[in-house]
């Protein structure tokens, strides 16, 4: 079920700047573990990122986001105390949710 | 039994931007992952070169534009972690994606955005050695680029 | 607890007007002792043995690698009689085999966290210290520039024979230098040196490009 | 004569000139880089488990850490780690952070020390407990001025140990830490080094740790950080939490005392 991410939700003006950092390995398949074995690919393959449950931005990654991911994106037509939520699902079909309330 | 399964799935994928629904299949296991990959993005993360990657994305001669916008440093101290930052100031930007030109496999992300989006996104970013980064952006059906090169360092001791 | 019986037992033994010099060795004689049993037991014996100082290192370290003329004089002229040189007595070899011992950092790494695998070549790691290549922006500056070496200094013999004794034992013309002793410890073999040589002097290595 | 003398200064206050220019716009970029990883350390989520670990009933007296006595009384966090390494009279040794962690773990859950300390960095799939409580408890310094008195006499023995081994070379490279770590404005690479050896220097270091390491994927703590440069020197291992060690950080955290902390920090 993953660890918590991280989200920060600040507005300007009508606009409000999200943040969110994850916890992942995001492991590419290539790599091999001090015994010389692969250690098998395991990363976060999809991300919704949704205002009050409506999805806004949905993302695909590939192997090559960097460990413990980071995404910044701006949503337009927030205003304080909306809910701002994250979503990913991993290629082992691992997920998980948080949520924040913008500032 | 499966057909009701496949229906559902069916529908699920209808939807399209569906994406709450698709991880919301996945998480009661309704499908399995590489299904759900299968569903987005058919063989443009497996894509080994940018002409590879461009036609498993459908994407034809796409025009250069000073419109579309890298944000990140010439130089990255490790490549484990490069942060890169995307911007389009093209009308009706639907998606943008971000290709390494030298890394197996060139795709590393891609964004499709609603309306409610600012086409503006930055992510951190894996890259095995120094190499041209491309902003791909689709806006109003069109698509457009630009590259960037980015050094990759070796750092510290070395070891 | 044991440091203090040491440290009191050492004090009883002490003659009338003990200073300063006699103090620190008291501080080092602890130290080393602590340093070493500091170490984890599985370490194989051969692998402790780097931890030993000859008497370079140990002048270097008491001095905080800033030691009174004589004794730089002295570790010189010592450490000057260790050079030795290729079999063909060819000092300069093969620039694009330097530029490869230059740029890599790796080999000879132990211990059980991560150490290089088996047979990974050791490099020469000069990019860590030196600007190169007016090419390579991911240069240290611990030791001089040596971009344009061989365009500014030549290469003649006796520029040729001046580096190849330099990279061979750097202590014999700079007692206690940052650099190690790269021929003394047969970190490199004499013939990779003299690719070193060549990476610096040769007109055709990138050193000496722009 | 005089004026192709002119002539050649000249030219070599140009190139000089040059040259620096070149290197600040390498260290603008460097820098740039560097900008941009702060503004999200994935410490943060780290530090956030070290919490969940520290309040955490565990081992076989299910006992959370929460009377662990860090120095500053039982239970208290806040400002801790700025004033370790120190004496502690019930252990009779000068302990790190690591070093006191693992003997409340011992003496409040009952662990064996050969359990606390097995998996003390983090493997590929394994995240290892340290490396967090080490995260929360540092964070909970953050904006406290180090202040490590060395009032103790094993405090005072400890750090002159440490100066010992800080210029004590060794290995097949001749290394000691003093060579990389004694002088102002020197790069390893493009990486600035801090001369330890000043406040300056030693409280730039100091201060940061723990810090993620985005070429490691995880968090080092200053045990981590000075075994690795051990290995750096091509010295077998050290033992985890062993005098030698603490005698360093002994010594690094006098010279930085006074400095600010601020951590975790995200590093190269």
């Amino acid at each position: 079920m993953g660890s918590p991410m991280k989200i920060r939700a600040s507005l300007s003006g009508e606009t409000a700047d999200v943040k969110v950092l994850m916890r992942h390995d995001m492991e590419t398949g290539q790599r091999k573990d001090a015994s010389g074995a692969v250690i098998p690919a395991w990363y976060i393959q999809e991300v919704t990122v949704a205002l009050n449950g409506k999805a806004v931005v949905t993302a695909e990654w590939g192997a090559a986001v960097s460990k413990d991911p980071y995404l910044a994106l701006k949503v337009k037509g927030a205003k304080s105390g909306d809910a701002v939520s994250v979503t990913w699902v991993d290629n082992k079909g691992d997920t998980r949710t948080d949520e924040t309330k913008i500032a | 039994m499966r057909e009701a399964l496949n229906l559902e799935r069916r529908k699920a994928l209808k939807a399209g931007a569906g994406f709450g629904l698709l991880s919301a299949l996945l998480s009661v296991g309704l499908i399995s992952p590489q299904q759900a990959r299968a569903a987005v993005n058919k063989g443009a993360f497996d894509a080994k070169t940018l002409d590879e990657t461009y036609k498993a994305l459908g994407v034809s001669a796409p025009a250069v534009s000073d419109q579309v916008v890298i944000n990140a440093s010439d130089i990255a101290e490790n490549g484990a972690v490069v942060p890169i930052g995307i911007k389009s100031n093209l009308p009706n930007t639907q998606m943008v994606a971000l290709l390494v030109e030298r890394n197996p496999n060139p795709l590393s992300a891609s964004y499709n955005l609603t309306e409610a989006a600012v086409p503006e996104v930055t992510m951190r970013v894996k890259m095995g050695q120094t190499s041209n980064v491309i902003a791909l952006v689709k806006a109003d059906g069109k698509f457009y680029t630009a590259t960037k090169e980015i050094k990759i360092t070796l750092g510290g001791c070395g070891g | 607890m044991r440091y203090k019986l040491f440290v009191l037992a050492a004090l009883a033994g002490m003659s009338v007007g003990a200073g300063a010099a006699e103090t620190a060795s008291l501080v080092a004689k602890q130290a080393e002792k602590m340093f070493l049993e500091s170490f984890r037991s599985d370490n194989p014996k051969y692998w402790m043995r780097r931890l030993e100082q000859d008497e370079a290192m140990r002048l270097c370290s008491t001095y905080k690698d800033n030691p009174p003329a004589k004794i730089r004089q002295q570790i010189q002229l010592k450490e000057m009689a260790t050079i030795r040189y290729p079999v063909d007595g060819k000092l300069i070899g093969d620039w694009m085999e330097g530029e490869k011992l230059a740029s890599s950092g790796r080999g000879g790494h132990i211990g059980f966290i991560q150490p290089d695998p088996r047979g990974t070549p050791r490099g020469g790691n000069c990019y860590a210290c030196h600007e190169l290549s007016p090419r390579e922006v991911a240069y240290g500056t611990i030791g001089p520039s040596l971009k344009h070496f061989g365009r500014t200094r030549g290469n003649g013999e006796d520029v040729i024979k001046y580096v190849y004794d330099k990279v061979y034992n750097s202590n014999a013309f700079s007692a206690c230098t940052n650099m190690p002793r790269f021929g003394y410890h047969s970190w490199l073999t004499p013939e990779q040196i003299t690719h070193i040589v060549a990476y610096l002097l040769d007109p055709e290595s990138p050193v000496n490009g722009d | 004569m005089r004026h192709l003398l002119a002539l050649l200064a000249g030219c070599v206050l140009a190139s000089a000139a040059m040259a620096a220019r070149a290197q600040d716009k390498s260290g603008d970029e460097v820098a740039k880089y560097r900008e941009m990883l702060a503004d999200g350390n994935p410490a943060d989520l780290v530090e956030l488990r070290g919490e969940e670990l520290w309040k955490a009933k565990r081992g076989p007296k299910n006992a959370s850490l929460e009377q662990c006595d860090l120095g500053l009384g039982p239970g208290v966090v806040d400002g801790a780690y700025a004033q370790l390494p120190k004496y502690f009279p019930d252990s009779k040794k000068v302990m790190d952070l690591e070093a006191r962690l693992v003997y409340c773990m011992t003496t409040l859950q009952g662990f064996t020390e050969a359990e606390v300390t097995k998996a003390w960095f983090t493997k590929p799939g394994k995240e290892a407990d340290m490396e967090a409580l080490v995260t929360f408890v540092g964070a909970r310094s953050n904006g406290k001025p180090i202040n490590v008195a060395n009032r103790h006499p094993q405090e005072a023995a400890m750090a002159k140990m440490g100066e010992y081994i800080f210029y004590r070379r060794a290995g097949p490279q001749d290394f000691s830490c003093a060579i990389c770590h004694a002088n102002d404005n020197k790069r390893i690479r493009l990486q600035e080094l801090g001369n330890l050896t000043t406040k300056e220097g030693a409280g730039t270091a100091m201060k940061s740790f723990p810090a993620y390491r985005v070429s490691q994927g995880n968090v080092w703590s200053m045990q981590r950080r000075l075994i690795d440069c051990m290995r750096q020197a091509r010295w077998p291992e050290p033992k985890y939490l062993s005098d030698a060690v603490i005698a360093l950080e002994v010594y690094l955290q006098g010279k930085a005392n006074g400095t600010v902390m601020q951590t975790p920090g995200i590093k190269r």
